[in-house]
């Protein structure tokens, strides 16, 4: 575990280390280590034992003693899956990015540098098994993307950098005060310790409960962005790099729904059932007001992120609907809401960067002229709306299932979404894609052959987990199946029994 | 038959090192010739305060015993503010070894023909030098003074060669002296209210030593103006010191005018010795009063985390900036008084190390930044220097993390085990507040770091003078431990530990 | 006579020098208006004194009597020079740091 | 049951075929349509083969089943990857491959102008996986799939040429309609799961009768909802129209023969819960019978040839869905009516597109006209398809149609006379609309400019048109005969020994009442268009006309009541986004930026007022503690 964390972090001390001037060199290199870290969690994944529930590949060590924090490491399902989409993910964005570097305030070796950082730190935060390791890397992650935002974006993307940072901080930091109170509750009951395990025992009453758990879920409804907690995610989506806004919208924001899991649920049991209502109804709302305002979007950037804020919304139903079929679908939603955010996002970086302009009324008629491309786009905007046979659908619907078992209204209005989702993608493709060709776009270029390599393995994994969800499903069972356990809530029974 | 008082020499070396150093300073300002003084007085400078430091951990394991008849008391908190301050200072003298910072000749008037005589004959100001060595003997002493006329007599020899220092700027004079006035007459005003609170609590107790103060309160339950008074008066002096509002206002004029070394020097050791005493007056004295005592202190740790946070937006000036931001730091401090508990001691002892050598890098990073006719603070020039100078923009930027309370820097270790204090005693408010305005303050760190990195350099912009071997190591020592301290915290965690208790 | 006439005395010195300080502009006058205000701290001490019926009060007017010494020395260096840079007393011209 | 190994070639084949064909892209120009005809073809055979072979067996052995994999199992929700075929989904499979098979044929020849040929076969491999799919799946989950791909195909097909505008916008239009259909089926399958525990078809009708009247009503209501969707019935039916704009064999395919008629087989799949619940079959009845008459009153004032037909597919799938709402016994009737629709529906829409490809592409029948002479073989085609559709004895149409108004007379009581009424109203009317399309394009004078050369299609072209010409003719009564589809259906539709309920009209006086109105409507459109019709439609019409012209109003209908409000909330919420959620973190920033203006200000330089601060600080702290204290 340790070792899949670190390789990236050698990785960039070999950047600095790499002969001047050489910029393919450096590219090379930072995919090379990506990818040897991906085949790292590959052999991880293949070594996890689907029937255990409890957490594998626990690592742990003392770090700060006299607070009881540990450098502790360790996956369940949910964990595996989520690293896995890190690494996958890191080398894509890396080969569809070749050039985004070069436009930045840096050189391309400090981009690459963050990136790798990053990734340390992506897998770290989904390893954590110490509830401050896990805070500390969810905060300094910040100042990568920061960086990568200002320093690489387009736009206005100083502000857009400082909007991100200052949302982040302000959750992360009343996630703090709620992380010393647990922290202090846990001192006085079981002895100074940040392990969530033990920490899932503690006694709190319920004030303070609801409390923390405020405390927790605000910072991770910021970053997963929930309604109202939102703005900065189209701003940051509209100015960072194709790269940087697939690893924050496809990766980073789901530590915010892997946090709701992981500790708002885990630590706070009750808590999450008295806040339970609430959240559904913000994450209606996130969704249909996500969608609406993807509709109104002339922006291709802020209308993924819109689609984004709209998917969080179902990410966060399916998790506080607390049915297994919520519960695993959401996870499985954040794994394919990544990668079809990626294809989305990476193909609209190349349609940006070809056509000069993010605006979605300056394409138009790209599938005449482009028609690779426009196909990447077209399903990558087919597993936005949830097609049937890609993988999307699976997790949607599952979120959907295991809502309406338990809250059937919002069940209904949740499904809804789905013909905005039809609306807001298709209305984009047609504007963009279809219709007589813009002029200035007569003579944009295809996908080469670089491109086409970075897209194919994103759109693969959509269709195969599609028709083939089984593998996933199958790891993050047993993860619901705890939390669930964990939450003291059961599955509903049918209710025309046999 | 009277018998010589006990006073443990050896427990007070420390300070009589320094002490003496600072004499010899002056022997050697009325001995030497001119060109020669600078080189000495930095060795004589260095060298007191590296064995003053020796020494005092030569006699760290003798803690928890008092000295010169119960009016100094050597326990842990004592001796790890001692290090902390003589590390600091030793930093500090690093930069002001740079002696370009002073004027060469204070009583010259600035502008006129004398002061232009004295920059062509080469002359520099070494004075400074021992006006530093005796401060720092006054900082020594007030964190581990136990009775109010010792207290108050060393915060006057910590104070006084501050207010000659701060007016001893070569560049910009002006500005400097005018701090100097400002800093006199108000530091003067805010000693007269410590005087006035201490002489009613000699009142209320029939007695000047903190001992003596705890156990008449503990021995009367009920309110008594003079304890009111007393607590209030005294609470003002050093919540001036300290920079708490509302006795902040002299802050910002201050660190602006002052020569930068010397502001660093101030905002850290002043600030650390400051807080010492604060907090063996309250843990020591006051711990029985907190009913009285509490809701001011909150109210007053609340202002100050929110004023500061809030002010320091609208700066200007990069000193300026920092001052409030030193502010809005006194503001979480006081959560530690409020926590009155070995975690809170902990978690402030960590902090004010902690902050003392960010602090340093930070208004290191500052005299760096020049022009033609010196340094350059107005925020605005410093626009793009990411680019000019990218390793010292990602130094301050790393500073300003730590100030922020990112993790992996050790400001936020700091903050998160002194709320961690406050928040085990209770007080859950100053915790929500403290995370709260430092969102805010992030707002104003992280606002220079665009304009570091993100803004394009204008054409009038500045430059950064390669500094000397000195200022290099202090800068990055200073930078190191905030990144050591981040990562791994627990070997300053665990000395101040062990170094948090108080002796009565 | 009542010996907390004496404490009202100190206060009331007290408040004269406060009140000075704050509505006085000569540098000098400011600067004897804490003085004024130490004496009334002196005063109190004294009184207290007395009152508590031992000499540790009265020490430390002696102690305190050195400690204003010592900052008159400071204090007025500090107000010549700025005297001799700008012509005037006033602190009120020494207005430069703001905002 | 009886497993068998061979469904899953059913869908593989052309799905297979679909994806290499757009993956190897321009390589396979030459052949690519050449394979997917006969990638379509095998399907057929196969489909054959199975028919063949369901025969042979008896009972419960007719059906088989096929277990692929493990689709999803979480929890309690396990759906399996498994395929069905039954008595049911065999007329289905037929249908699609058969009339699939023909249509690609035809489409050789009718896209080889087409720059763009290997796509579109390609589309259409797809669509036929994905229908098939939709028959085969065992559970209403694994229907889904294939529902929402067949309206993907759709999409692609009516949007196959997307560089015109107004294409494109059918196409998104046709998807979104169909989507809030999908929201039915969704909501249907979750009401399943949550009653049932399961959705597979033999699991939810194994529950049927143990969940609640509301229940069963909620779930008939969210399936007919869906059926609406797909099958362009009232209220989601005006996107049929437009999808018009897709190459003539799509709409022949997909908008007549095929994709339309999922409705039909969802809700005659789910009979088990339309027969428990009277309330929602009484609904179908109403969608039904108000589609039924809606799009035949379209259909008489369209000039588009190709909307016409399309109005009439919105009518006739009325028909059908009419016959599901009678309960056991319409099932049968509503199958047969659709497979007998599939070959004259798709056969005229293959003789419109011949008509079109002799025209130069002109839809506009007014521009039409005698040209039954210069195409013998594409006019007699369609006559016999048109005589199939009004439901002259003894082609296909009269067999089924009557079976139905027979059928809904029978209802008894007051519905049986309204929806009784409705069909045979609804027969008089489509009477009178197909005679005006066989009158208009192909008898009385020549009105196309002489710039057409309208000529007799390729071969590849008639005799696709011709098989189907014959379906018309023989296929009704071959059904017929011995009620053996009827019989063939039973099993799936418990509809034995209802049949003979009471009867409110004999068949006989029904057959003959059709016939009546029916040459009444005939009649009256000969009359009417027999001669002088202007090129230019006449513009000094009754208000009716015209609102029958811009179908009954339903897009002004749409618009006013769905699309102008959505985007005036689209418009609303971005305006709350950037003004008031924005707006109130902005504020916030602003209200702090402000008081740091303040306190600047307050930092005023004099130390005086610094004095004064503090002394009031002071004077505040001991109020402060006085407060507390005291």
């Amino acid at each position: 575990m340790t070792i899949i964390e670190l390789v990236p972090l050698l990785g960039v001390i070999g950047l600095f280390v790499l002969p001047k001037g050489s910029t393919t060199l450096v590219k090379q290199f930072a995919i090379g280590v990506s990818i040897v870290d991906l085949i790292l969690s590959i052999i991880m994944a293949l070594r996890f034992d689907r029937s255990v529930s409890a957490m594998q590949f626990v690592e742990s060590r003392n770090w700060i003693s006299s607070f009881g924090i540990k450098y502790a490491v360790g996956i369940d399902g949910i964990a595996l899956v989520l690293i896995l989409m890190t690494t996958v993910l890191v080398p894509i964005v890396l080969l569809a990015g070749w050039n985004e570097s070069e436009n930045g305030r840096w050189s391309p070796r400090v981009y690459y540098a963050l990136i790798l950082v990053l990734e340390t730190m992506m897998v770290g935060v989904f390893a954590a098994t110490d509830v401050f390791l896990f805070y500390v890397i969810f905060e300094a992650m910040l100042i990568p993307v920061y960086f990568l935002i200002g320093g690489y974006g387009r736009g206005e993307r100083a502000q857009a950098a400082m909007k991100f940072l200052l949302y982040s901080l302000l959750g992360g930091l009343l996630m703090l005060a709620a992380v010393i109170g647990t922290y202090v509750i846990a001192t006085n009951q079981i002895g100074a310790t940040f392990d969530v395990t033990a920490l899932s025992g503690l006694h709190i009453d319920s004030a303070t409960e609801n409390m923390l758990f405020l405390g927790f879920f605000i910072a991770f409804a910021i970053k997963a962005p929930l309604w109202p907690l939102h703005t900065w995610l189209p701003t940051a989506a509209k100015s960072a790099t194709p790269a940087t806004s697939v690893l924050l919208l496809g990766v980073l924001d789901k530590v915010g729904t892997y946090g709701m899991i992981r500790f708002c649920i885990t630590l706070f049991p009750h808590a999450a059932h008295t806040f339970t209502p609430a959240i559904i109804v913000l994450s209606l709302i996130s969704i249909l007001y996500g969608a609406f305002l993807a509709i109104g979007q002339k922006d291709i950037n802020g209308l993924i992120a819109f689609t984004s804020i709209s998917h969080f919304g179902f990410i966060t139903l399916g998790i506080f609907a607390m049915t297994s079929q919520g519960l695993t679908g959401a996870s499985l939603y954040m794994v394919n809401h990544g990668f079809s955010t990626a294809a989305l996002f990476l193909v609209a970086g190349w349609m940006a960067s070809r056509r000069g302009s993010t605006k979605i009324e300056d394409f138009g008629g790209l599938q005449r002229v482009t028609p690779v491309m426009a196909w990447a786009f077209f399903i990558a905007g087919m597993s936005a709306l949830a097609l049937p046979g890609l993988s999307s659908f699976v997790s949607e619907f599952l979120v959907l299932v295991g809502t309406f078992t338990r809250y059937p209204l919002a069940a209904i209005i949740g499904t809804t979404g789905i013909v905005l989702a039809a609306l807001y993608v298709l209305l984009t493709v047609q504007r963009s894609l279809h219709g007589p060709t813009t002029s200035g776009n007569e003579s944009l270029s295809d996908l080469n052959l670089r491109e086409k390599i970075a897209i194919a393995p994103v759109i693969a994994i959509l269709v195969f987990f599609g028709f083939f969800p089984k593998p996933i499903t199958d790891v993050l069972n047993p993860a619901s199946h705890q939390v669930m356990t964990r939450a003291g809530v059961e599955d509903p029974q049918p209710k025309a029994g046999k | 038959m009277l018998t010589a008082p006990q006073i443990s020499y050896s427990l007070l070396a420390p300070i009589l090192i320094v002490l003496g150093g600072a004499l010899l300073g002056v022997l050697v300002e009325a001995v030497m010739k001119k060109g020669s003084r600078a080189a000495i007085q930095t060795a004589i400078a260095i060298g007191t305060l590296v064995l003053s430091f020796a020494y005092l951990i030569r006699i760290h394991g003798q803690s928890s015993k008092t000295a010169a008849v119960d009016s100094v008391a050597i326990d842990g908190v004592g001796i790890f503010i001692q290090g902390t301050i003589l590390v600091l200072s030793l930093i500090a003298v690093l930069y002001i070894a740079d002696t370009d910072n002073f004027t060469a000749q204070a009583s010259a008037v600035p502008g006129s023909e004398e002061e232009r005589a004295a920059v062509v004959a080469g002359k520099q100001q070494t004075e400074v030098f021992p006006l530093t060595l005796f401060a720092v003997s006054g900082m020594l002493l007030f964190p581990i003074a136990t009775d109010l006329i010792t207290l108050f007599v060393a915060l006057e020899v910590l104070s006084l060669p501050l207010y000659l220092m701060a007016g001893l700027s070569r560049r910009r004079r002006l500005l400097s002296q005018e701090a100097a006035l400002k800093y006199f007459l108000l530091g003067a005003f805010s000693s007269a209210f410590f005087l006035f609170g201490a002489a009613f609590l000699y009142g209320y107790s029939g007695s000047i030593t903190l001992d003596g103060i705890a156990t008449a309160i503990s021995a009367n339950s009920a309110n008594d103006v003079f304890l009111l008074i007393g607590i209030v008066f005294l609470s003002v002096g050093l919540l001036f010191k300290i920079g708490a509002v509302p006795f902040h206002s002299w802050t910002p004029d201050v660190y602006q005018g002052a020569p930068t070394p010397i502001t660093g020097f101030m905002a850290a050791c002043t600030k650390i010795a400051a807080m010492g005493a604060t907090l063996r007056i309250f843990y020591v004295a006051f711990g029985q009063a907190e009913w009285q005592w509490k809701p001011i202190i909150l109210t007053i740790a609340i202002l100050t985390m929110v004023v500061g946070g809030i002010a320091a937006i609208a700066q200007r000036d990069v000193k300026r900036m920092l001052a409030f931001s030193s502010i809005a730091h006194a503001g979480f401090l006081l959560a530690a008084v409020l926590a009155l508990n070995t975690d809170g001691l902990k978690g402030a002892l960590f902090y004010l190390a902690t902050y003392g050598f960010t602090t340093l890098g930070a208004f290191g990073i500052i005299t760096l930044v020049r022009d033609s006719s010196g340094e350059v603070t107005d925020l605005n020039r410093w626009v793009g220097l990411g680019k000019k100078s990218p390793l010292v923009a990602s130094i301050f930027t790393l500073f300003l993390l730590s100030f922020a309370g990112i993790p992996l820097t050790s400001g936020f270790i700091a903050k998160f085990s002194l709320f961690t204090g406050a928040y085990e005693s209770g007080n859950t408010v100053v915790v929500v507040v403290g995370v709260l305005t430092s969102a805010i303050t992030a707002f104003f760190y992280l606002r220079v770091v665009v304009m570091l990195f993100f803004t394009d350099p204008k054409s009038d912009s500045v430059s950064v003078v390669i500094p000397s071997i000195m200022t290099r190591a202090a800068i990055a020592i200073c930078a190191i431990v905030t990144i050591v301290l981040g990562v791994a915290p627990s070997l300053l965690l665990n000395t101040a530990q062990t170094f948090a208790t108080f002796i009565r | 006579m009542d010996i907390s006439n004496y404490l009202y005395l100190s206060a009331i010195l007290f408040t004269i020098g406060a009140v000075g300080v704050v509505v006085r502009r000569n540098a000098i006058v400011v600067f004897m208006c804490v003085e004024l205000m130490l004496n009334a701290a002196n005063l109190a001490f004294v009184t207290f004194s007395r009152i508590n019926g031992d000499l540790v009060g009265q020490v430390a007017s002696f102690f305190t009597m050195v400690v204003a010494a010592c900052e008159v020395v400071v204090g007025l260096a500090i107000i010549v020079t700025m005297y001799r840079s700008r012509r005037s007393a006033s602190v009120d011209d020494a207005s430069l740091l703001k905002r | 049951m009886t497993t068998s190994s061979n469904l899953v070639y059913l869908i593989a084949l052309p799905l297979f075929s679909s994806a290499i064909l757009l993956l190897l892209g321009r390589i396979a120009d030459k052949w690519g349509h050449i394979v997917a005809t006969l990638v379509s073809a095998s399907t057929f055979v196969i489909a054959a083969l199975e028919f063949v072979s369901m025969r042979q067996r008896t009972g419960d052995a007719r059906a088989v089943h096929q277990d692929l994999f493990t689709w999803i199992s979480v929890g309690t929700f396990n759906v399996h990857a498994s395929l069905l075929l039954d008595q049911l989904s065999i007329c289905f499979v037929l249908l699609i491959s058969g009339v699939g098979t023909l249509i690609h044929i035809y489409s050789i020849a009718y896209m080889s102008h087409d720059h763009d040929r290997r796509r579109f076969f390609a589309f259409l491999n797809l669509f036929v996986a994905a229908m098939l799919l939709l028959v085969l799946g065992d559970s209403y989950l694994n229907l889904y799939v294939g529902w929402e791909g067949v309206g993907l195909a759709s999409y692609l097909l009516i949007g196959f040429w997307n560089q015109k505008p107004a294409y494109a916008v059918a196409a998104k239009k046709a998807f979104v309609a169909n989507r809030i259909g999908d929201v039915g089926l969704s909501l249907a399958i979750m009401i399943a799961f949550a009653q049932f525990g399961t959705v597979s078809f033999t699991g939810v009708a194994a529950g049927v009768p143990h969940a609640s009247p509301a229940a069963l009503t909620a779930l008939g209501a969210m399936l007919l909802l869906a059926a609406a969707g797909k099958s362009a019935q009232f209220p989601l039916q005006s996107w049929l129209g437009d999808a018009m704009a897709g190459p003539t064999p799509v709409s022949a395919l997909i908008h007549a023969a095929t994709m339309v008629t999922a409705g039909v087989y969802l809700i005659t799949r789910s009979n088990f819960v339309f027969d428990a619940s009277p309330t929602a079959q009484t609904m179908v009845l109403i969608v039904g019978g108000i589609t039924l008459l809606f799009g035949a009153l379209v259909g008489t004032a369209k000039d588009d040839i190709k909307k016409a037909l399309a109005a009439s597919t919105m009518s006739q799938i009325g028909y059908m869905i009419l016959a599901t709402g009678l309960g056991p016994v319409g099932y049968a009737f509503a199958i047969m009516h659709l497979l007998t629709h599939g070959f004259f529906k798709a056969g005229m829409f293959l003789g419109a597109g011949s008509v079109m490809h002799g025209m130069n592409d002109e839809v506009n029948m007014r521009r039409y006209g005698a040209i039954g002479k210069v195409m013998p073989i594409t006019a007699v085609t369609f006559g016999l398809g048109y005589l199939a559709i009004i439901g002259v004895p003894p082609f296909a149409g009269f067999y089924s149609k009557d079976k139905i108004i027979e059928t809904a007379f029978n209802a008894g009581g007051t519905k049986g006379i309204l929806v009784g009424g409705a069909a045979l109203l609804g027969a008089a009317i489509t009477a009178f609309y197909m005679t005006r399309v066989i009158v208009l394009t192909f008898t009385g004078t020549k009105r196309w400019d002489d710039e057409a050369h309208p000529h007799e299609s390729p071969s590849l072209m008639w005799i696709p048109m011709v098989v189907l010409a014959i379906g018309s003719v023989a296929s009704g009564f071959l059904f017929n005969s011995g009620h053996a589809l009827v019989n063939w259906l039973a099993p799936v539709v418990n509809a034995s020994g209802e049949h003979d309920a009471k009867e409110f009209l004999a068949p006989l006086t029904v057959s003959l009442l059709a016939l009546g109105v029916v040459a009444i409507g005939v009649a009256i459109a000969i009359l009417k268009y027999r001669s002088n019709v202007a090129v230019e439609a006449p513009e000094d019409v009754s208000i009716l006309t015209k609102i029958v012209r811009r179908d009954l109003l339903q897009d002004d209908f749409n618009d006013r009541v769905l699309v102008r409000p959505g985007q005036a909330l689209t418009r609303f919420f971005v305006a709350m986004d950037n003004n008031f959620i924005d707006g109130i973190v902005r504020g916030v920033g602003g209200v702090i930026a402000v008081s740091s203006t303040n306190l600047r200000k307050i930092q005023n330089g004099y130390v005086r007022s610094y004095a004064l601060i503090m002394v009031i600080g002071v004077l505040a702290l001991i109020a402060t503690i006085w407060m507390v204290t005291l």
